[in-house]
């Protein structure tokens, strides 16, 4: 372990590349100013291109999702260690995975979906494909395209599949959301809120069929390799930064929260089975 | 004259009976070729499920694409709960009017705020409930409260233009849009124009009129202005220059470097420069492989190793490029000029030399024509490879494409790359005309 | 065929000027004058492959100067082109082009398909035999010498069955044999038909053999119109501007003046001295 | 000869040409160098930008370079026996991707030909028109095919037709450009020929035109054929559909289908691979045979 | 330089066979033959281009059939080539050309960086000069004239400092006034620096005119061997295997037969007849 010569930030989220590189900059420069070095922010297309990134050692903490975490950490569990999380408003650390399909469509929950198509976000995403590929499954309806339903698709993305559930490509989706606040809204937080806030979709037109168990917020990670004292440097900017610089931490948090709090490894290893257990499908 | 008596020993009637059947096979071909053609696009047709795709298009998401792509929204949000109201470009944070600060079109009287929307219409944010003037129609009225929305509309049938439901009521009209929650109430006013293009509303100098800037810019402001336009936050005309820059980069590095890679190998891949066979086809194939595998998957094999970026990118193209320029350069070298060399020959010049003043003369021009096209379609497969690696304007145009609000944005990105590629396609032109019929023997 | 003031510019050149004359009855007419004298405009003109600048063409005491649309079409399909470099299409077979044209009367859906009826294809043949190139039917055009191209061109001007027929230097472009052939065909299409016939020639002799009258053009101007005997020396030198040197034999492509071609290779040769 | 008795003279008479020609040379070598210099340094200066840039250095990612194929590689082979269901079970995205690309090649071929004889002199329907379908093919082929394709999924839903959209609308631009250039080198005289009969546009065109150029353009749209494949797998990547998408899962998910994503880049290197050799053999016959043929 | 049974062999076809003869002093050595008899081949061995089946070429008592790599280069810059079709390099300009003589004598680094002495250049320059052609030094050697160019190549040989000269047909592309001036400047070259000059002509009064000494081949044999004047219509007629129709007119480029080209075409004209 020696001294490192630049810092590399991985971003993702379901905002614009330079949106995200604008919200992620003050922590960059948090880092800078603590660690003397040049740190640079960078916002790979999807969630593959920072779990590439960071098992190839280009990139050396992101805020990750659950799922991507535990693949990174199949591909490597001596890549990067988890560190933190964020805590919500009313001190949980999780959210859920929601199915909704369009209300005209006469779809209220699962049963309704025999012989319908089904989408998924992107493959990497936690509560876009691996709880609810798992928690549906479980719960009797198969995921093999053709079994249950008649076919199941990934649309790319959150965004995408509030979308294609819209205009009518798959009768039936999921995407994430705190599950605080009202429906019609769109919850408080979530892809969904966003796309309501958009002018994208009209919450009316919408029905929810579907809620995951509560899935934990993804990591906050950093990699193994780096010397000590620069993950625990890093480690505390973002855990002191809900109280020192709120405007900064809402960024970063990409909403509102109550604090980055610690995790680690354990928090994931059912995520981790969970993302086996497709695998060995 | 003979003409007659001249005419064939077949007599006409079998020539005749000749030219029937040489149209009807021309007819069965006339047919024929177009009818297996239609026949492969109605088989598309179904395998693409072309009848479905009609009947789920939804043509509003177009509409909202193209309004989005010459105005813009003015967001005017209330908290039901707290009772405050904000006003947003855009609903971004970005676009916030400062505190205590508002649009002219809204006027603020007390306890009640009053949004005039085009054609008549107004909306009157009362401290309970919210009042919606639509003329011809009448006034919608609606109060939130714990348990739902409570609505009051004129008499009558209930128009199409409302969509109501026990905690949502929505007001779509050509005017702008209303929306009643329980927790929020909001207006979006549309207006053309790409606002806050120039500046954000934090700027002093927004608002101000092309003279009045002029003026300041001339009075020793220039720099502020500048930085202001420069670094707009709503904008970001520097990221998206950069973006640019980062595009056209990767396509410079990767089509020359590709060149520079690929024309040694050529040499090793052409019949006439290399007699060994087994040399020859294991160039060929590599030349094979690095086309074969496409730009598209180099760029996630190379993600490993580089990471996120332009160089990734670059070498993506590269690898590419290379199989492409090797299999062509080594076929402009088996065209060369046979003459030139033995000319060069017969003084007693080494092979490097012969290669130098007998080879090198005679293909750049054939290879620089067909690397400078290369550069120009590259710099728009650049834009795509950038959104798959994440570097570029590619990766900005995609991301914001996906997000699917800010259209405006996707539309000023696109501009700027079609007006790139013509630009690259104008100036490789140029070169093209230049290094090759002037310019000696061009300099790489 | 009225033609009145017909004026063709071409920017401040003009190429054909203020030409005026009168063509009765259906008469075998040759148009002579020097290179650039402005013959292929005037051509072009009356088929309406090129605008006219001024004046009028009238046939059958109809103006046909500005028709458009079909009703253009329909007067080109009345009076066939016939030009000096065939402008057949060289790689369809001798047949297709023929039929081409028919191309104005049948519609343009059935065409591309190659339906031609079957009457009009044996039409075709028969027009090709006529004209003794019939068993060259299936070839394609280009594989034709230049005569039978020619011809081939001919026969798709009959084909349109037109009441004039105008040949723009229709043997330029051939041997004196089949120069011969296609003037004698020309001229048996004027005898046995009755069809108008006014062809561009680049020979005196020529039009002298075969026309019933002969317009002579120097500058874009009408200078000499007359019967083929009218055509002196003297008034040949008018129309060509030559001075006292001129020599018909140079451009001559009468068969007969050229039984021997070797001594025509030595009075070439012998001229340059 | 002049230039024999002139000989002695040379001296003084060179001196003149020498001076010009070392001047000549010299400032060639200048030109030359300040040229190679700018290109140096504009590579120099690209690439350190490039590597500044990218999240991982050029020197340290090199010798990691095989990390990731080895990894496909290692999964691809510990599930051997899998190969030939997975093949089977990525047939028919393939498929997909083929059929995209021949639509969009033959509508844009259409399209294209179409707008070629609008905007070739001595051709065109309306000769003033002429730079208007020309900027029209120059915009055409500046649009990267994705943006089409987004925009299209957009209002559209994903799956195939977006894809084959976009790309037929790119390939009306550079096939239309390729197409007007061929049209050029064909004889007008046909056309004049067709025109004096009385012959519709539509006629002039499909008798006179096509039968000249259909064995270049045949050529061309054969190539755009090969490049169209390699466009239609790239969207596929980013939601339209076909071998792209199901490559874009099986890679995104990492660790655990990599053999499922060797199998398609199995697929996708061979259908490349075949329509590159068997389009460039078929181009060869074409453009010879066609020459072959005008000279017999 | 001596020439010892030298054969060469394509496949089954015998080349050159057996070629045998000794250049005692520079001289200036015409070889003639009908096409095909193996005069190229025989120049191309020498030089090297062309590797021989059998015997030896010996020049100073060195043999020089088997040199390889320095020492066959080296004897490559000692005997200049120059070919029918000039063998210049196009694009590059007359100087450069030129310059390539001195190819074997520089350094491989610096003349690929065109980085000539100035001497050469200088040098390159004169020899230019002396052939009539310096005003033309800048330019691109395929902006000149054939005559022009072959100057060039006889300029690039000469730049090489050579002691034989070796010339495949170097008039055969040239019209008659160029070919003149291209034979008189090897012939001076051969008198003023006292070079040997081989030279494959296809015409015998040019050999007759320029040549101290004739070689004829046919089928890849010396057939004749001696000097000019014993170069009789009879031993022409051995060499190149004709009948008794065999006329040297129609091959000749003797300027002199050309100064009335019109008589040359009524000559022409009546041979026809
Ligand atoms: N398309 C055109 N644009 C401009 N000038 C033209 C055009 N066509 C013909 N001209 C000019 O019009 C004049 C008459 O040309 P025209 O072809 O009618 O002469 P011609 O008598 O047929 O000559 P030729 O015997 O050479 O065919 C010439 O000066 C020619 O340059
Ligand atoms: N590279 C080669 N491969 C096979 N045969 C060759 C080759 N070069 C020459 N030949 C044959 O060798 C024989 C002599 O050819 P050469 O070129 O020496 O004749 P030439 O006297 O120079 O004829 P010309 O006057 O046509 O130049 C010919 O039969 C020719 O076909
Ligand atoms: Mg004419
Ligand atoms: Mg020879």
């Amino acid at each position: 372990q020696g001294e490192i010569t630049e810092f590399r930030l991985g971003v993702l989220g379901g905002e614009n590349a330079q949106d995200r590189m604008a919200t992620n900059q003050c922590f960059a420069d948090k880092i800078a100013d603590a660690l003397g070095v040049e740190v640079k922010v960078f916002t790979p297309a999807d969630y593959n291109g920072v779990m590439q990134g960071l098992l190839g050692g280009s990139i050396d903490a992101a805020m990750m999702g659950a799922s991507s975490y535990a693949g990174t950490y199949i591909a490597d569990p001596e890549a990067v260690e988890p560190v933190l999380t964020t805590q919500n408003i009313d001190g949980s650390i999780g959210y859920y995975s929601i199915g909704f399909a369009r209300t005209e469509s006469g779809i209220e929950s699962l049963d309704d979906m025999q012989g319908k198509t089904f989408g998924f976000g992107d493959p990497n995403s936690t509560s876009g494909y691996l709880i609810p590929s798992v928690e549906i499954s479980e719960a009797g309806y198969s995921m093999e395209p053709g079994d249950y339903f008649s076919d199941v698709v990934f649309t790319g993305g959150h965004e995408q599949t509030i979308v294609a559930v819209n205009n009518g490509d798959v009768d039936a989706g999921v995407t994430w959301a705190d599950g605080l606040g009202n429906w019609e809204d769109g919850y408080n937080n979530g892809a969904l809120r966003k796309a309501v806030d958009a002018g994208l979709v009209d919450m009316n037109e919408l029905t929810q069929i579907w809620q995951s168990e509560i899935i934990p917020n993804g990591p906050f990670v950093i990699r193994q390799a780096l010397p000590q004292d620069v993950k625990d440097t890093v480690t505390e900017i973002l855990a002191d930064m809900w109280e020192e610089d709120a405007e900064c931490a809402y960024g970063v948090a990409a909403g509102e929260a109550k604090d980055f709090v610690p995790v680690t490894h354990d928090h994931y290893k059912s995520i981790v089975a969970a993302r086996e257990s497709v695998i060995n499908n | 004259m003979t003409m007659l008596s001249a005419s064939a020993p077949l007599s006409a009637d079998d020539l005749k009976s000749r030219a029937e059947g040489m149209f009807r096979t021309k007819r069965l071909w006339s047919f024929g070729l177009p009818a297996l053609v239609l026949a492969y696009l109605v088989y598309a047709f179904f395998a693409f499920d072309v009848p479905g795709l009609i009947d789920r298009a939804r043509p509003e998401n177009g509409a909202i694409l193209v309004r989005d792509t010459y105005s813009y929204k003015t967001h005017v949000e209330r908290d039901n709960r707290t009772g405050e109201i904000t006003f947003a470009i855009e609903g971004e944070r970005k676009g916030e009017y400062p505190e205590g600060t508002y649009p002219d079109w809204v006027s603020v009287d007390g306890d009640v705020t009053t949004v005039t929307l085009p054609k008549g219409h107004e909306v009157r944010y009362y401290p309970d409930h919210v009042e919606y003037d639509v003329p011809g129609y009448g006034t919608i009225s609606a109060k939130s409260e714990g348990r739902g929305v409570e609505a009051t509309y004129p008499d009558g049938p209930m128009p199409d233009f409302i969509s109501a439901a026990r905690n949502r009521v929505m007001v779509t009209t050509d005017a702008g849009r209303v929306t009643i929650t329980r927790n929020r109430t909001e207006v979006f006013r549309y207006a053309m124009g790409w606002e806050l293009f120039f500046f954000t509303l934090d700027s002093p100098y927004h608002g101000m009129a092309p003279g009045a800037l002029l003026s300041r810019a001339t009075s020793g402001e220039a720099g502020e202005i500048w930085d202001d336009f420069w670094h707009n936050e709503m904008w970001r005309h520097s990221d998206v220059a950069w973006a640019i820059v980062e595009t056209v980069l990767m396509a410079f590095l990767g089509t020359f470097g590709a060149a520079i890679v690929a024309l040694p190998l050529a040499f090793l891949a052409a019949r006439n420069f290399t007699p060994l066979v087994v040399v020859r086809q294991l160039c060929r194939r590599i030349f094979d492989l690095c086309r074969g595998v496409d730009a598209l998957i180099w760029t996630i094999v190379l993600a490993r190793a580089f990471g996120p970026g332009p160089l990734t990118g670059s070498l993506a193209i590269l690898l590419t490029d290379t199989g492409s320029f090797g299999k062509m350069f080594s076929e402009a070298l088996e065209n060369v000029d046979e003459k030139q060399i033995e000319g060069v020959r017969s003084t007693g010049a080494r092979a490097v030399q012969r290669y130098r003043f007998g080879v090198i003369p005679q293909v750049t021009p054939v290879l620089l024509s067909q690397v400078l096209y290369f550069f120009e379609s590259n710099t728009r497969s650049a834009t795509v490879i950038g959104a798959i690696t994440g570097g570029g304007i590619g990766l900005m145009l995609t991301q914001a494409m996906i997000t699917q609000k800010d259209w405006e944005e996707v539309t000023y990105y696109i501009i700027l790359i079609v007006l790139v590629v013509m630009l690259m396609d104008w100036l490789s032109g140029i070169l093209r005309r230049r290094l090759i019929s002037g310019g000696g023997e061009g300099g790489h | 065929m009225r033609i009145e003031k017909l004026t063709k510019r071409f920017g401040a050149n003009v190429a054909v000027d203020t030409a005026d004359f009168h063509i009765g009855k259906p008469a075998m007419v040759g148009i002579i004058g020097a290179s650039g004298a402005g013959k292929s405009t005037l051509l072009r003109m009356i088929n309406r492959l090129t605008e006219s600048s001024e004046g009028a063409i009238r046939f059958n005491d109809r103006d046909v100067t500005h028709l458009t649309g079909r009703a253009k079409r329909e007067w080109q399909s009345q009076c066939a082109m016939i030009f000096q470099q065939f402008n057949l299409v060289p790689r369809l077979d001798v047949v297709s082009n023929v039929l081409h044209g028919t191309l104005n009367k049948r519609s343009t859906m059935a065409t591309l398909f190659n339906l031609y009826p079957t009457e009009d294809i044996h039409k075709a043949i028969e027009i090709l035999d006529r004209l003794g190139i019939a068993e060259h039917a299936p070839k394609r055009a280009e594989a034709l010498s230049g005569g039978q191209q020619q011809r081939v061109a001919i026969a798709r001007a009959l084909m349109q069955d037109p009441q004039i027929i105008l040949a723009d230097e229709p043997i330029a472009s051939l041997d004196p044999m089949n120069a011969q052939i296609v003037m004698d065909a020309l001229r048996r299409i004027h005898e046995e038909d009755g069809r108008m016939v006014i062809a561009n020639l680049h020979t005196l002799d020529t039009a002298r053999n075969y026309c019933d009258r002969v317009i002579g053009m120097r500058n874009g101007k009408i200078v000499f119109d007359g019967r083929p005997d009218q055509l002196t020396t003297g008034a040949a030198r008018d129309i060509y501007g030559a001075g006292a040197d001129f020599s018909e034999g140079a451009t001559s492509t009468d068969i007969n003046a050229l039984e021997t071609p070797q001594q025509a290779r030595i009075r070439d040769a012998e001229a340059l001295v | 000869m002049a230039d024999q008795t002139a000989a002695p003279a040379y001296g003084s008479a060179t001196a003149h040409i020498r001076e010009s020609y070392i001047a000549q040379t010299r400032r060639k070598r200048i030109y030359g160098a300040v040229l190679l210099a700018i290109f140096v340094a504009l590579m120099a200066g690209g690439f350190i930008t490039a590597d500044e840039r990218n999240a991982g250095g050029f020197w340290e990612g090199l010798h990691q370079i095989f990390d990731f194929p080895a990894a496909v590689l290692s999964e691809a082979g510990e599930k051997i026996g899998r190969l030939p269901e997975n093949l089977l079970e990525y047939l028919p995205a393939l498929i997909e991707t083929i059929n995209i690309a021949a639509v969009a090649t033959l509508v844009g071929a259409f399209g294209g030909a179409v707008l070629s004889m609008l905007s070739t002199r001595g051709m065109a329907l309306w000769p003033r028109l002429i730079p208007l379908w020309r900027r029209m093919m120059d915009i055409m082929r500046a649009i990267p095919e994705i943006v089409i394709a987004l925009i299209l999924i957009f209002v559209l839903g994903g799956g195939p037709v977006p894809a084959m959209i976009a790309i037929a609308f790119h390939t009306v631009g550079a096939l239309g450009k390729l197409f007007s250039e061929v049209n050029e080198n064909a004889s007008l005289k046909p056309v004049d020929g067709l025109a004096s009969v009385g012959a519709t546009w539509t006629q002039r065109m499909l008798l006179g035109v096509v039968p000249q150029v259909a064995p270049n353009w045949l050529s061309y749209a054969l190539l755009r054929f090969e490049i169209n494949i390699r466009a239609s797998a790239i969207l596929g990547f980013v939601g339209a559909g076909g071998i792209g998408y199901e490559l874009k899962n099986a890679m995104a998910w990492g660790v655990g289908r990599y053999d499922q994503a060797a199998a398609i880049f199995l697929l996708l290197f061979i259908t490349i691979v075949a329509v590159d050799q068997i389009g460039s053999a078929l181009r060869d016959r074409l453009t010879h045979g066609s020459r072959k043929d005008l000279l017999a």
